[in-house]
């Protein structure tokens, strides 16, 4: 597993942390290389079904990060996200896929250095689990008839 | 029973209500969906713990709307089938009347508020035919069990469990609260959910069938006795209808009034996984 | 027809055999109340005691879901590729007569001016086992469709339990001869055993011959299939579970590099069977459909490829959400005729 | 075709995109393999699956004419996944086709025989298919009128070569667009399709009509075709249905004991009258 790189998606809203990450770049501050970052107007606009496409597709884990509650551009959207996330993560984890693969997070547009921190350990706890590949190997095995 | 008939014949007689959608003898010592129009058919409800379908899946039909105003035989679940798509502007008020059963007496509930008062306050939850609120003792019981499973063995449950999914859509069907004329999955522009009985086919259409129903759930159960292949997804539902009234204090079906879970928050509501 | 008699403890070695020739052996297996066709070994896993399997041995020749087409894409090329059906010769053990007679139905269409190389390779590559029916229930209603719980037709091998303790074994195709030389000295030669009297008596329901003459005449009555079909859900649970239904939807998946178009089981059932892109829908109401499935199986089919879309299994009433029971639609539609 | 997998479509490039009316585009397909475009043969009124890989299939006629070999042409409104995938396409592309299917139009019988052509809006394709075919074999054949109208004169399509038949003397177009469709210069008629017919009263001696159109269009012709004698023998029109797999096998387009994609999609008046009006 030592040359294993892990996948890491994040889904991150446009106001807060994708200034945040921004502000973690023009900061000169390094972090690791593996997250692939997906912005989005507001974390309210996170489908859940994002995170399920995202690890169908490969993911070894998956960020999802935005303003902190209170500071949301669209006044209420990360606060019905919040409640969304609650109900969808105990469905995940019920179903037994690896919520410790999933990481939420509010990181400000001030919180650059916030950021580097949350995709570093991220991305080593990933790292230390391995690859994912519970659901995308699913559809390995799909094309079999039933009953075979 | 008797006074059911007689309640049933009595406003089919006096054109209080078009049709009396009840339960009738069905094949193999089922209980089936009956729709009496004539008042001599009356005769043929019958009331018992074999009446498990939720008569209220009926009650959105454009089939049956048809037929003119309809009086529906309603166990506990079915009335709060009832308040739900009542507060999901899927019911007009006064359109529809429910016959509820209680020690032998059948009240004709015929607005929401009328319904609403008997659920609060008329049933006593654990005395009530059916399930009135929550989980069933055997559900219960089910879903402590899997959720004592190491993650792996529960993934491998659901695995196996959705394995056997068809994609006949049973339990769409059966669920009166899924009354959407065009469901995700058949949104097609792009192609959301895939159609194909897959492993990652069927996972995702369980999956967001069971957070389109969080919160909206009525454990009525008909989803599971529909599935050809047993295939236990109430449990998903239920379990998540379970936490929703846990950690919100939200339950569904107790009001006409739009009380959604999920399309409310609170700053204050509490979680421990974000950092 | 060559018979044989095959003691019911060598069917161990029987299975033994079928496999040694790297056959994948499949048999009805007892699972949480339901019986599916599942890979077996041995006759310790087989069910015991059923009637019918929950879900028909259709899947065999013609899964939920089979790869038609897969491509690659290239830039702006596509790559596709010439797609041969993966099949392994497979023995299926244990089908009722009503369900072996499906095959030849589903074949009639898959062979219909145009093979479908996909179902005729896996149905070739397929023996059957069947399995008269000493039993039945108040929903099987085989003889009402022209079969019966002995029938030998679309078995290769039919077993009957005679008794206790041996199957009669009748010999229906090469196949099957094949599959009793490869284990022969099992086989022992059948004196003047008859099945008849093991065999379950199934009444006859409803008169078909009267129900297709009639069905025409029926289908402008709008009330007659409203009245039926008001309880029904528009699921497809009738259609998937039946052994003789074939239609199918045809579905395109891709990733980043390719895909591959899927060949689904659909309904006609379901409101969106039928939908046009305008939004006209030539039948948009569920009584039309139910209407439909009547039609197809017991009008159109025996119109155009000469014989039933139904075998009388019974599985669709008995899978059925809000019970619509078939045979019961079916005695009304003969009766309804007898009234005009 | 080579391959036994009769699901497996030809690759074809889009040689050409045509812009024929809002949202409607004509594509012309040439087959990526010279020996497949060799072997390749249909007859005016077939149909082929058409195909964008990743999206689906859809079901449209050929619309250009069996006389024009090494490419064919189709035209669609863009509508749905499939046909909004295609429109997304551009000359070059690879897309998939699978064809032909269906019955014909019996253009060898109607020969010495006058044709009469009438369509509306986006249903003209199916009908060009013929018109050209029979004009490429010109001489067969006695008059031939095309009566073709549309919402508007921006919902014509083919307007080139509604000008080039206008223009040809062994033919006769009318054009026509509902009122309040016509642009200052529209020199065509206004009006609807069957009031068109009605006033033209064409005879229907020794000739065939084919008809095809919206189901309102088709509503209101055909009692002006039955008033001028036209019996529902010599009335030709063509079906769409839903579709899946275009040979008889998916059930998606059984009308009665009727596929449409088998036993259609070209049918006569006759033939429709004893079908359940499932369509």
């Amino acid at each position: 597993m030592a040359d294993f790189e892990p996948k890491i998606i994040a889904f991150v809203c446009n106001w807060c942390t994708y200034a945040g990450a921004d502000l973690t770049g023009t900061s000169r501050i390094k972090y690791a290389t593996n997250v692939r970052m997906i912005r989005l107007p507001c974390t309210g606009r996170i489908d859940f079904m994002f995170l399920l496409k995202a690890f169908a597709q490969g993911a070894d884990g998956i960020m999802i990060s935005g303003c902190h509650p209170g500071d949301c551009h669209y006044t209420a959207g990360n606060f019905h996200a919040r409640r969304r996330w609650i109900v969808f993560r105990r469905l995940l984890d019920f179903v037994g896929i690896d919520t410790r693969r999933i990481r939420f997070s509010w990181v400000s547009a001030a919180e650059g250095a916030k950021w580097a921190e949350m995709v570093n350990t991220f991305a080593e706890e990933v790292r230390q689990m391995g690859p994912y590949k519970d659901i995308c190997k699913l559809d390995e095995s799909q094309l079999q008839p039933v009953g075979a | 029973m008797e006074a059911l008939r007689k309640k049933a014949r009595e406003l089919l007689e006096g054109k209080a209500a078009a049709v009396v959608i009840g339960y009738g003898e069905g094949s193999g010592g089922k209980a089936r969906a009956v729709f009496i129009r004539q008042p001599d058919k009356a005769a043929t409800l019958i009331l018992d713990d074999r009446c498990v379908q939720n008569l209220a899946v009926y009650l959105v039909k454009n089939e049956v709307k048809s037929l003119g105003k309809a009086a529906v035989v309603a166990q506990p679940s079915t009335l709060r089938t009832i308040l739900q798509l009542a507060s999901e502007n899927q019911l007009t008020d006064g359109l529809v009347m429910a016959l509820a059963v209680n020690n032998g007496q059948v009240l004709e509930l015929t607005s929401f508020h009328a319904i609403e008062e008997y659920l609060n306050t008329a049933v006593p939850p654990s005395e009530a035919p059916g399930k009135a609120r929550g989980l069933s003792a055997e559900d219960r019981a089910a879903v402590a069990k899997i959720e004592a499973m190491p993650r792996e063995q529960r993934w491998q449950f659901w695995v196996n469990e959705f394995s056997r999914c068809m994609k006949c859509y049973a339990c769409r069907a059966a669920c009166p609260m899924c009354y959407c004329t065009k469901c995700v999955i058949e949104s097609n522009q792009p192609q959301w959910i895939p159609v194909a009985p897959t492993g990652i086919g069927n996972l995702e259409w369980h999956i967001v069938r069971a957070m389109h129903l969080a919160g909206r759930c009525l454990n009525c159960g008909y989803c599971v006795e529909a599935c050809p292949v047993g295939i236990r997804l109430n449990l998903l539902t239920q379990m998540l209808t379970d936490e929703i009234g846990g950690d919100f204090g939200a339950e569904a079906g107790f009001t006409a009034k739009r009380e959604y879970a999920l399309s409310m928050f609170k700053p204050e509501d509490k979680e421990d996984f974000i950092r | 027809m060559e018979k044989k008699i095959l003691k019911k403890q060598s069917l161990g070695a029987l299975f033994d055999a079928i496999k040694a020739g790297g056959r994948r052996l499949l048999g009805p297996v007892e699972k949480d109340g339901r019986t599916t066709y599942e890979e077996v070994s041995s006759p310790a896993e087989l069910a015991k005691d059923y009637i019918q399997t929950t879900t028909s041995a259709k899947s065999v020749v013609f899964p939920a879901c089979e790869e038609i087409v897969r491509w690659q894409n290239e830039g702006h090329d596509v790559k596709v590729a010439d797609l041969k059906p993966q099949t392994t010769p497979t023995v299926v053990f244990g089908v009722r007569p009503c369900d072996a007679a499906s095959f030849a139905i589903l074949d009639s269409v898959f062979s219909w001016d145009y093979n479908d190389e996909f179902f005729r390779r896996r149905l070739e590559n397929t023996t059957i086992i069947g399995l008269a029916c000493t039993k039945s229930d108040e929903y099987c209603f085989c003889t009402s469709v022209e079969l019966n719980p002995g029938d030998t037709r679309g078995s290769d091998l039919l077993l009957t339990p005679i008794d206790g303790e041996q199957y009669l074994v009748e010999i229906v195709t090469d196949k099957g001869k094949k599959l009793v030389d490869a284990a022969a000295k099992l086989f022992t030669p059948a004196g003047n055993e008859s099945k008849e009297k093991v065999l379950a008596k199934v009444p006859v329901k409803f008169d078909q011959k009267k129900l297709t003459a009639k069905l025409p005449a029926l289908f402008p009555k709008e009330n007659a299939w409203v009245d039926q079909s008001l309880a029904c859900l528009g699921c497809g649970a009738c259609a998937f579970v039946c052994p003789a239904c074939v239609c199918f939807d045809i579905q395109d998946e891709s990733g980043r590099n390719g895909g591959t178009r899927l060949r689904c089981w659909d309904s006609c059932g379901f409101s969106l069977f039928t939908l046009h892109t305008s939004g006209h829908n030539p039948r948009p109401v569920q009584s039309q459909r139910w209407r439909q499935r009547i039609m197809h199986k017991f009008s159109y089919f025996p119109e155009r490829l000469s014989h039933l879309g139904c075998v009388g299994c019974g599985r669709c009433s008995r899978a059925c959400p809000a019970d619509m029971n078939l045979v019961e639609h079916l005695s009304a539609l003969v009766e309804a005729a007898d009234g005009q | 075709m080579v391959s036994e997998n009769i699901y497996k479509p030809y690759k074809m490039r889009i040689a050409d995109i045509r812009e024929e009316a809002p949202a409607v585009r004509t594509f012309r397909l040439e087959f990526a393999d010279e020996a497949e475009a060799k072997a390749f043969n249909f007859k005016a009124g077939q149909f082929g699956e058409y195909s964008v890989f990743g999206e689906g299939e859809c079901t449209f006629c050929i619309a250009s004419s069996p006389t024009r070999r090494g490419y064919i042409e189709c035209t669609f409104r863009q509508a749905g996944r499939v046909t909004g995938a295609l429109a997304d396409r551009e000359v070059g592309d690879i897309v998939g086709f699978r064809g032909p299917y269906g019955n014909t139009f019996p253009i060898e019988q109607w020969e010495g025989k006058k044709l009469i052509f009438i369509a509306g809006g986006i249903a003209l394709p199916p009908l060009r298919c013929v018109i050209w075919n029979v004009l490429d074999l010109r001489d067969k054949y006695d008059d031939v009128t095309v009566i073709y109208g549309a919402r508007s004169v921006a919902d014509l399509v083919y307007k080139h070569e509604l000008e080039e038949w206008g223009q040809r003397k062994d033919m006769h177009l009318y054009t026509t667009v509902d009122p309040g469709g016509e642009t200052p210069d529209w020199k065509g008629k206004v009006g609807f399709v069957p009031k068109v017919l009605d006033d033209l009263a064409p005879s229907n001696a020794n000739t065939v009509a084919i008809v095809c159109g919206p189901p309102i269009m088709i509503k209101l012709t055909l009692p002006i075709l039955a008033k001028l004698n036209f019996t529902p023998e010599q009335t030709f029109t063509t079906l769409e249905n839903r579709m899946k797999c275009g040979f008889g096998k998916c059930g998606h387009c059984n009308v009665g004991k009727v596929y449409v994609c088998k036993d259609g999609p070209v049918f006569t008046l006759a033939q429709l009258k004893e079908l359940p009006a499932e369509y």
